[in-house]
């Protein structure tokens, strides 16, 4: 089905690993937003979101990345976005997410990112 | 083999749930353009982006009402617009914020028109408020 | 949340290229509705039946024409309907044979419109010969 | 892309076994048609068509087993089927093809079937 959408989350230490699946448009963003929202309820602040399995993305997904970060870099956190298919870093890419966001190649670049003292910053 | 123009057309109720379909739709539109894969992901996220700014700002998320996405592929081009029957608004009131500053807003939006124009060769709205509210997107085929 | 009424529909031109934009169509409609994999194959191949005899013999493989799918959900049922403007035909003159002797006369048809009343719930046809020919396709939705 | 559908042929003795992959339609029957033509044009009678990549079949498609069935069996050969998914086994089951073709799970059981004296005849 191609509007199809999951998000599993996996706590490993203090960083949550969210994975999500299919497609991330207007329709499942809310999906996506919410299993952010309960791991920021959950004062964890370091998130990687691993995009191995995402097919599309549209700018309400986009927007999920984009209203979160600023709060969770003021508390010490941030969201470290890894695996990226060349089809879905585009969209990222136009839009100038990679100036802004910490997007690296699999799971294990970002939770090393995390151990760099100097992420990013706006 | 294309010289002559062919066009599509489809309609579906105004729910997010149909951007799925509306892709779907596209997307085949772009792969019997020849586009690439590339190219036809970025037509599939130019018409996503305007459908749903149609459900949400138009019909201001009333799922009841109808988008329809009219596509034309010619010898040149793939043109496809987006018809809604809802409020409208001036596009020429609406400012291009920078992704940095929309952060620090905490904003979740304001990027879809932005992309419509970056994907896209050639947009245009015409808006009728009320009546018929149009977006005309056009991406070129490439001639090798 | 099905209580309402859903409408949607397609227009393509009438080239059996187009037979898969139609099925992704139709099997979109049948995932919305709920059927499982296998009842969104039956709708696909009743309502591609119906286009492709559409194509072939209401518009003689002319593919500069027009065929319309419309497709509503209701609570109870998925109705598909398949209009064209072309020849038309009286449907009650048409004989079914059986395999065997399709075979025998090395016939490469003839199945057409058996699978579409065999995959569907209920089928009629409204025939206006060079106005317009709808042939209207219902497929229940299970009560579980 | 739902529109594909290819054809590939591998001689094995007095064997064509037709490998066929997607959609068979009433847009891709016409090449399925001409693959089969050509093994028959080659004096080549004993079919077997693999439908192990075969996603969707319509009326179309069957056709194409059907015209050719009778003149392969008044020549000594014949057309087997095998590889069949459930959705596409439906329609085959639909029309009644089970009771006058030899359907089978896998191609070794199709050019087993070749092996017996009884094969199926209207
Ligand atoms: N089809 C439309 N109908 C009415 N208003 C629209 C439409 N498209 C865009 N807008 C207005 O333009 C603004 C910017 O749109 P956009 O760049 O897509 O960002 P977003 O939709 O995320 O706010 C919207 O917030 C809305 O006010
Ligand atoms: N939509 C249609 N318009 C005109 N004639 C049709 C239509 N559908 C079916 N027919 C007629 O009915 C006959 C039987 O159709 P069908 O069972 O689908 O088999 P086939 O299309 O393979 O001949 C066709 O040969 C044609 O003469």
């Amino acid at each position: 089905m191609t509007n199809s959408f999951t998000v599993e989350c996996a706590r490993q230490g203090d960083i949550s690993v969210l994975a999500v699946n299919g497609f991330l448009d207007a329709h499942t963003a809310p999906r996506f937003e919410k299993s952010i929202q309960e791991e920021v309820d959950a004062g964890r602040m370091r998130l990687i979101v691993d995009c191995a399995g995402l097919t599309y993305i549209s700018s309400a997904g986009l927007g999920v990345f984009m209203s979160f970060v600023e709060d969770l870099r003021d508390k010490g956190g941030d969201i470290k976005i890894c695996g990226l298919a060349d089809e879905v870093y585009q969209v990222f890419d136009i839009l100038g997410f990679p100036a802004l966001f910490d997007i690296v190649p699999d799971r294990q670049a970002a939770i090393d990112k995390f151990c760099e003292p100097d992420g990013k910053e706006i | 083999m294309d010289s002559l123009e062919r066009t599509f057309q489809l309609h579906v109720p105004s729910s997010t749930e149909n951007l799925s379909m509306i892709r779907d739709f596209v997307g085949s539109i772009g792969e019997r353009a020849g586009f690439s894969k590339g190219e036809v992901v970025k037509l599939e996220v130019a018409v996503d982006e305007a459908c749903a700014n149609v459900i949400e700002h138009a019909y201001g998320s009333d799922t009841t009402r109808e988008v329809t996405v009219k596509a034309t592929i010619d010898s040149d081009a793939v043109e496809i617009r987006v018809v809604d029957t809802g409020l409208g608004f001036d596009p020429t009131t609406i400012g291009e914020a920078a992704l940095d500053s929309l952060i620090q807003q905490r904003k979740n939006g304001g990027l879809g028109m932005r992309l419509i124009k970056t994907l896209m060769d050639e947009v245009h709205y015409e808006i009728v408020p009320g009546q018929k509210n149009e977006l005309a997107m056009t991406k070129r085929r490439k001639k090798e």
